[in-house]
Order: structure tokens, then C-alpha cells, then sequence
């Protein structure tokens, strides 16, 4: 509504504010820690010091190619009718790649349903992140196996777990950290607040990386916030950076130095990448109902994979060779993928019953039981 | 509104005509405005009413929840959309402590006219959180009206009737039959709370609301082809039951089979068959039979059809009757 | 543990057990440390622990659940605490849709043990939100299990068992009953999640759980001077329903009453009386009949006797079955 | 558990932390309004100029001893039990009543379970108050005859209410403005945090008044934050002060400002009144279990009664005659209580059925015609 029924609703907030309230004011430009322009110039940020050897920049490169590509494999899947849904990245890779690939191996990353670079940085195989979509199982990989969570729907809940077993991490006295991944749209939630709340006061290991994409399907941030979100920290008594999340070099600086901030004990950080949705909210979304196209071809212009091409091959550091390569092994991961997707069998109906409980639950065995003697009767032909 | 209308434009339609008829409605939901809900059940109405009375809100349910019982103490009528039913249960203690009571706290001195539209159930093919059917939970909470349709003239009619009423509504859309349509006659022929006899019969009666109606018509049509009658009640209502309706039918056939989606233990065929035992217990030549989900989380989208209720498992609980 | 403790102590106890017998065991919840919670079940507690093991957590119950889901996938084991019944709403998001469906959304990868421990019910004379019975919502809720004791005996050994599950539990504890002294075995002599006959009949069979298990012996003793033998069954268990125990009770007394204190429509005694009229349809001689709250708020305490189920509205009932 | 288990977590904000990050940080002594000190001094702060006349400040006394013996006669009620319960406000009046009477006829209050200074303002008959606590009723009240919303007891929920009720002034074009109050402990609950996200967005008028009295329950402010509540603000984009809970002018004159700068369109302010619960949490509360005499003691040096009556004194501004006439008000004002409760009657069982619905409900209907018979077969004799 933002209250336009009212004329006075929309004036400015007035100058008599008392001195002593100006510092809460909303008008300060959030610096947005970069290390790589849009143009692939690189920039130093006294805070975030980042030294790259060539390996680590391919590394990242490839990275994003990669996960660019088996994004978009995805998408086309649905529209061949392999996924019943998707959740596109395309826009978000740096921001995903850089801070997944500032984690270590005892990290632990709790996602949303859209983090499908971080699950490549904790590699986890795509595959695995396709079941949900495709229907054959609600996520269902074994989330310590990679220290990578299932993926959670219910916006902001996860902000929680994450808080949870960053406080068991301090209890273990271990030095792991743990990253929450969630959006613009989910920092309004109550559970992303009350995580702030509970991971300030037990110190808890954790960092908050909220993917500021300008958009919760077809809200604009401003629907949830009227000041920058990375702001949202300061209330709660623990830092926020925003940074330039098209740029996976900050990204990484920025991510790195949270967790190693976190993990030494010393609380939360939130991080707001700044970034952008360039696709649909998922394939059934249709953004030309709400937002220009201007807009997002404005934001073409800060593409992350661009971009760090940009200065590989500026600087000399990736041949054609390089590029050729990495072309080759993203054909052959789409490959992977549809094939691996198109020979996903339908699971058992039986699974319906197979993980209600970890130990035996009468209810349960009894409905079991009358599904699978039911559905034999259909095979034996005797009904109907 | 001659012709055939799909009940998401007959829902569309009944918004619009009690945004048109009192100004103190409002809705709010997240994504109601220019994109018209995920749905598109609030298609066109941001445009034509303005961002004061289709309101976008920031994404959290509580708050939706907890400013709509703010905006109707200020004599407000709002009209909430939670996205999916997967989604209202951050909003539950504002539901359930706050809504629900607060008319009976304050000894009746001040209403609270909000409607909770929610898109429930399943068949549609949806990842998890998006199929659920939680009508038990609030049937069983005392202080609010639960309510589902199951055709188009019904969903508009419920729907405007529902926004009318000075109680909370919590107003179940079939999601999964969003594009069926229907004929919308030009008055509600039914209080909100009554009962509807959809298809007459004499063998056995099948009890169902909101997507499970469709599915039991079919039932019945199919057993006719075996020479079985069946009655088809449409509950609409989920509290109040409309037991008067109900109870005439069972005990005229003497056989009932619950339908819903939702997992039967604790179900609303719970209630049903344990009032409908008690008032018709010398008329029953078979218990009540349930036919549900099971009790298990909403399953994957590719074996959600062994979950749903459908024709087969209808029938099969219509013989499993009609055996005793 | 020789001797009467009462139920709180008992509790007390088990979690002092559970504490020592596991160091993964951590308690959570609001004033459970130098208070020892409002109702004093974790006195002293923190003292022995630490602040690490028995932690005051904010005052957020989503927050508390939430983060116990998170201990619980670092490998802890998480007791919460809500502080009243009426409380837990906040975190029903996380409860039905985090807790409860955790283990099969990770294709049983993840363990979720968790036990949610509250105080419920009402009959203490407290004011509002501090008297719910809310069992329906939870049994309702795949992945729940949901139990609740009625002696010092099972409270003890029920939540050790408990909280050793790798399932998530809901824990009911009848707070009016805190107070009542009993023995406490050597070890538990029954499952979790079987019932208890807590007094054998030939007439009619009570069925009961947490607070009126003793409404119920009360009733069936002021009825053995009526000449009238009534079972009394402890269902103990909620979710799951030890059903194999009541029908073949029920059968043998061919009648039953469900007595709890949560509304009647769609409360547990629904679920009973429907299951067990399809178990036992060929034996009973009167419909399974309910004795419950009323469909409305838990009222003020200066009238929630007439609320509360009694003696007499037991005994009313059973008369009622009895004369079928 | 202030994750005691780990040492390292123990350990204050590493010295390396960026500089951009240093705003964020927890250093800053938050100033506290005062306009009047412990001591019964007069002072000016510069951001809340207040001029009174004697009659205004003696009418402040008048409300805060009256209130306090209020307070006072409900506690000793509870203990000759005819409540059940009761929270008393003891050490908050001025919190209370500063910020009452700093509101005009037309706006709107939405109070917890410990706002009975506040009930006071708005005008409110105390025995509506103790109905709840007696147990004849939920408080029953009709909110908008004084403009005063019910007692809520889930923590943090009205504030929501209070932010929908400001959102619905807005619409209507109206400027009166709300205050939603809660505690220290509440400022963890989700809803809460909802409120300022939806209140900021939405410029909405209302003014979170937080008391906090340095525990919820047994638990310190500490458990709930690291840093001063009212800067919680500052993260959702709107001002936050902190006054002086204890000083009836500093709570007037700052709740007045907040009011008029929410009711002129600049949206949302929060106020932390910093005061102390001198008594138990409620009369089931036992404080000796988790809090040092000492430090009720050092409190009782700040009361706000005393203080006011201090300069009232000296500067000459009352005279024996209105204390003495205050006392006996107060006097009166306790035999009202006491008989009016003593005299309130047990309501009709058939009250359960009364108010569920505004309009019939089949079940309510005939679950009272069962109850109405069967309470009627015992005054029969019919039964037993
Ligand atoms: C509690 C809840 N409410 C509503 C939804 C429906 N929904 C799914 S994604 C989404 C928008 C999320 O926006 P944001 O947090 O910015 O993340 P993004 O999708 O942009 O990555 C909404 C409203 C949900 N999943 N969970
Ligand atoms: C949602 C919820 N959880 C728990 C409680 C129990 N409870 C009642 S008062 C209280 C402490 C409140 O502290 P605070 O917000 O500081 O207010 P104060 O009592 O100090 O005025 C608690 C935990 C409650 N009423 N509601
Ligand atoms: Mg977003
Ligand atoms: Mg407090």
C-alpha cells in the first residue's frame, strides 16, 4: 500500500528530528564492497584484502560457468516437462560461488530453494538438487554428508537451524561456521529476526548471507524494508557489510572474512549481497506482469560471469584454450544432467510411508499395510 | 455473469464486487498487486482499486495475520491471501490465540470480519508446502468459520458471503480445481453454512467438500454403471457442519463414506463419523468409512496420486459399506 | 527413588537422568535456570549443568524450536521447554512444518530427536492462553509422536523414553496433576506408546489420558457403588493409539466413553470413537459416546468447572451409553 | 547459556573488525533521556523541551499515587484470594503514566497484561482491569470506548495489532496516533520484529513504547540482546530513544514527540523506557530465586513517585493540603477497589457459549442447549 491514501503519509520524514535520532536516519548511500568492476577492472577494498593466484580465479571462473550452465539445463528441462518446476539462479552465481567457495570443509551452508551454486561449491551432485523439482523426493540427500542442508521452502525457517547448530558448533568448542542462505523477501519473516536475536546472544557462529535480488517474486525489496537490508544487523548488535554480489571476488573477501570472524568467536555477521533475479521467480512465474525490462537489461550489464572473463583475459590469465575447455566440460554436464534427470525413476508409492518415523509407528505400519494390499489387489485383478 | 466462469474468475468476481460494495474492504497478501496473486485470483483488482485497498505486503504471514486484526478493530474488512496452505502456520497463533478469540475476550464489543483465503490440497503437481490440507486444525478452533466450495457459483457466492460475515472465515480454495468452471446463478441459494445434496441417491451416502466433491460425483456416476445409487452431500461448511442435512441422508441410506485429502486420523471424517454414528446409530448397517491421506508428511509430486483420494479407493470403500 | 514423589519431581528427575545419562542431552526454554521453570520441573537443574546444558533462552518460542532443530542436526538432543500451552503457536511453523517432517523430507538421513515438553490443561484457576488442550493439532500432525502421563511413574519413565526416542515428541504434561504423589518403578514397564488399563471393568470402558485419568477412576468408583463395573483405560499414547489395547476392551464391554478435556469437535475423542466404532462395529451396543470441552475459548477461570469434564458428566454419559 | 562452554566465546569483538563495520558495533553509551532526576531535579535536554504548569505536574503526582495504590490494593486482593493473579506494575508508573497522559483522546493504546497506568490515562474503570485477574472474564472491555485495546498476554502479538489498527488511521486519513507497549522480553518475539517491518514500510502511526524493566521474569535483558533495545530501531530504517522509564516528564515529553512525529506522516518511532520491576513478575513469582536484593534496593533510590514529589516540594508547587488530599483519594480509591471486587459477581457458566461468534454457529447452539439441560437436571433433582 505504502500508505497512499494519504497525502501526508508520503512526506519526507520532518526536519524538526531531534539530533539525538539522526544517526537512525535512512539517509546514508550503503557502501557495496567491491573487488571487481562490471568493466573486470580490479579494485582493492582496504577491509577485504583478497590475493588470487590465476589457478584460484579459473577455479572460480569455471565455477560460475558451470553452475550458469547447469541452471539453465534445468529450466529447459522444465519446459520439456522433465521438472514440474524450477528455480532459476541465472543473475545470482557470483554471489552463491563466491561465499560457498569461502567455506571450509567443516562449514555448514542451510539453504534456500534457489541455492544451487553453493550446493556446487559443497558439491553436492546437481542431480541430487533435481529430485525435488522433478517430484521423486523432497531433496532427500544426506545434508551432513557435505554439510549442506536440505533445501527449505518455508521462507526464513532455515535461519533458524542454521542459528541452532552454529550454537552446537560453539558447545562442540570446534571451529566450524555456519552460512544461512535467504533473501530480501525473507528478512521481514519472524524466525529471520528471532535467528538474529538468538545468534547474537549465544555468539553463534554464523553469517547470515541474505541474496538481496531486488525482488520476492513480484515485490521490490522496498515492499520489505525501507532502508538498506545489510542495515538490519546493526539493530541486533552485530555487523552487516553490503557488497557487490555480481562480484564473486567480494563475495568470497567478504564471506571469508564473516566465517573466520564467526568461527573465532566472535558472533554473527550479516552479509547483503547485492544482487539481482534475472530471470523468473521459477518457471511458473511471469515477471513481465510486474517489473521492465529495462530494468533487467540494465543489470545485464553487471553480469558476474562477464565480468571475471573480462579481467582473465585482460590480464592474460586464461587462454582460449581455457575457454574451449570449459565450454566442453559444461556441454558435457548438461549432459549428465538430462540424462541423469530423464532416467529418475518415479520412486515407489510405498516411500510415502518409508521415513514418516525413524522407528516403527503402529498408525503408520497399519496404513502400510493396507496401501500395499490394496494396490496388489489391482495387480491381481481383482477389483474392478 | 452469464456463461460458464472458471472458479478463479468467480472468485475474482466476488472480490471485486465487496471491494465495490464496501469501501472498509481491503485485501492483503504477498504478491496481490500487479502480479495479480500466484494464482491470479486478485488479477486486475490493484489496478482498479488502488494500492490503499489491494495491498502487497512484506513476506511474513504473522504480520499479515496480526495488522488484519488491527485493521478490522479500526473497522476494517480485510480479505487475507496466504500464498499457499503450506504457509499460514507462521500465522497460527494469530489465528488460533488472537482472531479466533478475540470477539469472545471482549465479550462481543468489538467484531472481527476477516477472511483468511487460503489455496489448499493438492493434484497439482507441486513441490512440498504446497498441498496441504490443514482444515482439521482450524475446524477444531473454536472462534473461527471454516468453509470450502467446490464449484464456481459457489466459490463466488461462499466467497462474498463470507467477507460479509462479522466473524473470522478461513476459506479453503480447491486450488486444483482453480480452471474448472461453472455456471454462477445470480443470488446465493444456501446460507455459508448449509449443506449441499450435489447428486441424489439411496444406496450409500459419500460426504466430501472443496476438491474431493469432483472426485466423489465421479465415484457415483461410475457405481450407477453397476446399478449402486449414491448420494453425494457437499459439506461447504467445516464449522459449522450443517449435521441437520447430513443426518437426514445418512439415515435414509444407512451407509457413509467420508472423502477428503487430508490424513484421515484426526481428519474432519473423524468428526463426521463419530457425530453421525451417535445420531443415526440405529440406522447405520455399517460403520462410517474414512477415505483420506495417510499419516505421513505430503508426498512427492509423482506418487501424490497413491496419496489422494481418488474414484477407485472411493469405490472400494463404497463395497467395503455396502459388504456389511 | 523409593517413596511418593509427585509428578513434577518425577519429571524433574527424568530430566536430571537424562542429563547425566546422555552429554548430548541439552534442555532449552524461558526461566528454566535459576528459576527452574515457572512450574519448577527443572530445578536445579541448571545449577548441576551449567548454563550450557540448561539454557534460558529469549523470549521466542519459533526461536527456541527452531534452534533445537539445529542442536538436533549437530548431533544434540534437545528438550524444550514451552513454558504454557497456550505458547507454542508461535512455533507451529516450526513444529508441524520443520520437526515433523524433517526425518522424511531427508529420506530418513537426519534423526530429529526432539521432545517438546508442556504443561497443559486446565483446572489450575489461571487466566487465559494457560489452559489449552491442543493434543488434536499435534496428533493430527505426521511425524509427531504425542504422549502424556497421568501418574509420577509414567511421567518419569515416559519422558526418559522420550526424550531417548530419535523421533520428535510432543510431551503433555498435565499441569494440574503436578502436585499428585506416586511410586515410581525401577524401570518403565510398558512401552511408550502403549496404553495402560489403569482399572478393570466389564461394563463400559472409559477412555483417558493426561488430567482425566482421574476424573475417569474417580467416576468409575463412584459408579462400582451403583453396581456398575466400568474399565478405565489410560490411552497414555495419542500418537500413536495403542488401538489393539481399546478394541479389546471395547469389545469385551461392548461400550465406551471418551473423556478429554479439549473441545469435543475433531478433539481425540473424535478419532476414538470413529476408529473404534470400525473396529468394534459388530460389539458395541451404543455409539462410542464423548465427554470434552465445549466449542469455544477456554473460558475464565471462575466458570471452567462447567467446562471441565467431572465426575458427573462422566458418569451422565455413561448412563446415556448404557441405556441404548 | 551465553555459550559459556567455549571459551573462546568469551572473547570481545576481535580488534582486526573492518572500519566499515565499526557503526554496527555495541561500544556507544546510549544517552537516557531525562528531564528529572533521582534527585528531584529539574533539567532540560535540548530534543524534548516540556514546560508544565504547577496544576499539570501535580495532576502527574495524582496519577502516579493513585495508580501505584491501585496496583497496590490488586496485589493484596490477590493474596486474600480474590484474584487469582496479578501483575503489578510496581516501579513503571511513570513509564505508564508519562506515556499515557502524552496521548490525546483519539489515540490508541495497545496494552500487555501490566499496563494498568496506562488503563488509568485512557480512563479505564480499574475493576474492568481485575476482572481478567479475578478470573470472570478475559477483560471484556469495549477497546474503543476508551481507546483502549484488551490486556493481551502472548507476548508480542498486539504489537501487530497496534501496527494494523496505525495502518487503518493512515487509510482513513485520520491523525491520531497508537502506542503499542511491550517489554524487554518481547523484543525477541518474531511478531514484534514483523511489526517494525510493517510499520516502517508502511509509515504506519504508532509508537512501540518497549518497557524495559531489566527482566522478563527471571531472565535479565541480557538473555534477549547485547545491545541497547532501542536501537533496535535503527535496523528496521525508524528512530529509537532512550528515556528515562522512571522520569514521568522525560516519558511525557518523548512519547509526545514520538506521537506527533508518527501522527504527521514520519512513521514509526521506538521508545526503551529504561525502568525496573520492583516487584515479583506476578504474584506466582518468586524474584529471590534468580535476582539480588542489592539490586532492588539500588532501584528504590530511582522512584519515580518520589522523585516528582521532591520537586513538587521544593519548588514550593504543593502544599501539605494536596498530599494529604491525595492520600485520601487514594484511600477511597482502594475501598472502591477492594468492595467492587468483592462484589463482582461469578459470571453464568452460560457465558462459555456467549461470544464464540458473532452470529449463530450450529454447534455453539446446541452444545449450550445441552449444557443449559443438563446444569438444569441437577437443579431438578433429577440426577445423582
Ligand atoms: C512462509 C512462506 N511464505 C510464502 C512463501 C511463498 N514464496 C516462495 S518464494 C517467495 C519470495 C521469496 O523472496 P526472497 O526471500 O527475496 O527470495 P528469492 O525468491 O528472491 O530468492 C514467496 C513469497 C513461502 N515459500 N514461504
Ligand atoms: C508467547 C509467550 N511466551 C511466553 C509467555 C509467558 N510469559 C509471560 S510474561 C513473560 C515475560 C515477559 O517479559 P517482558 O516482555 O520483559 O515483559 P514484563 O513481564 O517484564 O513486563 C513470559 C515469558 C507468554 N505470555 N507468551
Ligand atoms: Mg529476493
Ligand atoms: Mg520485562
Amino acid at each position: 500500500m505504502t500508505v497512499k491514501s494519504t497525502a501526508r503519509a508520503r512526506k519526507k520524514a520532518a526536519p524538526g528530528v531531534p539530533d539525538t535520532l539522526r544517526a537512525t536516519g535512512t539517509d546514508a548511500q550503503p557502501e557495496l564492497v567491491q573487488l571487481l568492476t562490471p568493466e573486470g577492472e580490479r579494485v582493492e577494498h582496504p577491509d577485504y584484502p583478497l590475493t588470487t593466484t590465476p589457478e584460484e580465479l579459473r577455479a572460480l571462473y569455471r565455477d560460475l560457468v558451470l553452475v550458469r550452465r547447469f541452471d539453465g539445463e534445468a529450466t529447459a528441462l522444465q519446459r520439456q516437462g522433465e521438472l514440474g518446476l524450477w528455480a532459476s539462479l541465472l543473475g545470482q552465481e557470483a554471489a552463491q560461488v563466491g561465499s560457498g567457495r569461502a567455506m571450509r570443509t567443516g562449514d555448514y551452508a542451510f539453504p534456500t530453494y534457489r541455492e544451487h551454486g553453493v550446493a556446487w561449491c559443497r558439491d553436492v551432485d546437481p542431480l541430487n538438487l533435481l529430485g525435488m523439482f522433478r517430484g521423486v523426493n523432497h531433496g532427500g540427500w544426506d545434508p551432513n554428508e557435505k554439510n549442506f542442508h536440505l533445501y527449505t521452502i518455508v521462507i526464513g525457517a532455515q535461519a533458524l537451524h542454521a542459528t541452532g547448530y552454529a550454537m552446537g558448533v560453539s558447545k562442540d568448542g570446534a571451529d566450524d561456521a555456519v552460512i544461512a542462505y535467504f533473501g530480501d523477501g525473507a528478512s521481514s519473516q519472524g524466525d529471520v529476526n528471532e535467528a538474529f536475536t538468538f545468534a547474537s546472544v549465544y555468539n553463534a557462529p554464523v553469517v547470515f548471507f541474505c541474496q538481496n535480488n531486488q525482488w520476492a517474486i513480484s515485490e521490490p525489496t522496498t515492499t520489505q524494508t525501507k532502508i538498506p537490508l545489510y542495515r538490519r544487523a546493526s539493530g541486533f548488535g552485530f555487523p552487516g557489510v553490503r557488497v557487490d554480489g555480481n562480484d564473486v571476488l567480494a563475495c568470497l573477501a567478504v564471506t571469508r572474512w564473516a566465517l573466520d570472524h564467526a568461527r573465532s568467536g566472535n558472533g554473527p555477521v550479516l552479509i547483503e549481497a547485492f544482487t539481482y533475479r534475472m530471470g523468473a521467480h521459477t518457471t511458473s512465474d511471469d515477471p513481465t506482469r510486474y517489473r521492465a525490462t529495462e530494468e533487467t537489461e540494465a543489470w545485464k550489464a553487471k553480469d558476474p560471469i562477464l565480468r571475471l572473463r573480462t579481467l582473465l583475459e585482460k590480464e592474460g590469465l586464461a587462454d582460449e584454450e581455457f575457454f574451449t575447455a570449459i565450454d566442453a566440460e559444461s556441454e558435457r554436464l548438461g549432459l549428465r544432467v538430462r540424462e541423469g534427470v530423464r532416467g529418475m525413476p518415479d520412486p515407489d508409492p510405498t516411500l510415502i510411508f518409508d521415513h514418516v518415523y525413524s522407528e516403527p509407528h503402529a498408525l503408520v505400519d497399519e496404513e502400510r499395510a493396507e496401501y500395499v494390499e490394496y494396490a496388489a489387489s489391482f495387480e491381481a485383478g481383482e477389483n474392478h | 455473469m452469464a456463461g460458464q466462469l472458471s472458479i478463479a474468475k468467480a472468485l475474482n468476481d466476488a472480490l471485486r464486487k465487496s471491494l465495490e460494495n464496501d469501501p472498509k474492504t481491503v485485501l492483503m497478501g504477498e504478491d496481490i498487486g500487479k502480479l495479480g496473486g500466484v494464482f491470479r485470483i486478485t488479477d486486475g483488482l490493484q489496478k482498479d482499486f488502488g494500492e490503499g485497498r489491494v495491498i502487497d505486503t512484506p513476506l511474513a504471514e504473522s504480520g499479515i495475520v496480526g495488522t488484519a486484526i488491527g485493521l478490522a478493530l479500526r473497522g476494517y474488512r480485510p480479505v487475507v491471501e496466504i500464498q499457499f496452505d503450506g504457509f499460514v502456520y507462521p500465522a497460527f497463533d494469530q489465528i488460533v490465540s488472537q482472531l479466533a478469540k478475540m470477539h469472545a475476550r471482549a465479550l462481543g464489543h468489538v467484531k472481527m470480519p476477516v477472511t483468511i483465503r487460503i489455496p489448499y490440497a493438492g493434484g497439482i503437481g507441486a513441490v512440498e508446502h504446497h498441498s496441504e490440507s490443514h482444515e482439521a486444525y482450524f475446524a477444531h478452533t473454536a472462534g473461527l468459520r471454516v468453509v470450502s466450495p467446490s464449484s464456481a457459483h459457489d466459490a463466488h457466492w461462499m466467497l462474498r458471503q463470507a467477507i460479509a460475515s462479522d466473524d473470522p472465515v478461513i476459506f479453503l480454495e480447491p486450488k486444483r480445481r482453480y480452471w474448472d468452471k461453472g455456471e454462477i446463478g445470480p443470488a446465493a441459494d444456501l446460507a455459508l453454512h448449509d449443506a449441499r445434496i450435489v447428486r441424489p441417491g439411496t444406496d450409500a451416502t459419500l460426504l466430501a467438500y472443496g476438491p474431493m466433491v469432483k472426485v466423489c460425483l465421479e465415484a457415483a456416476a461410475a457405481a450407477e454403471e453397476d446399478g449402486r445409487r449414491l448420494e453425494v452431500v457437499d459439506l461447504r461448511s467445516l464449522s459449522p457442519v450443517d449435521f441437520t442435512t447430513l443426518e437426514e441422508s445418512v439415515k435414509r441410506t444407512g451407509r457413509a463414506v467420508v472423502v477428503h485429502e487430508a490424513p484421515v486420523f484426526l481428519g474432519m471424517g473423524a468428526e463426521l463419523a463419530a457425530r453421525l454414528t451417535e445420531r443415526c446409530f440405529y440406522h447405520l448397517e455399517a460403520p462410517v468409512l474414512r477415505v483420506g491421506g495417510y499419516h505421513a508428511p505430503y508426498p512427492p509430486s509423482r506418487v501424490e496420486e497413491a496419496f489422494l483420494p481418488d474414484l477407485d479407493r472411493v469405490l472400494d470403500a463404497v463395497d467395503r459399506a455396502l459388504a456389511y
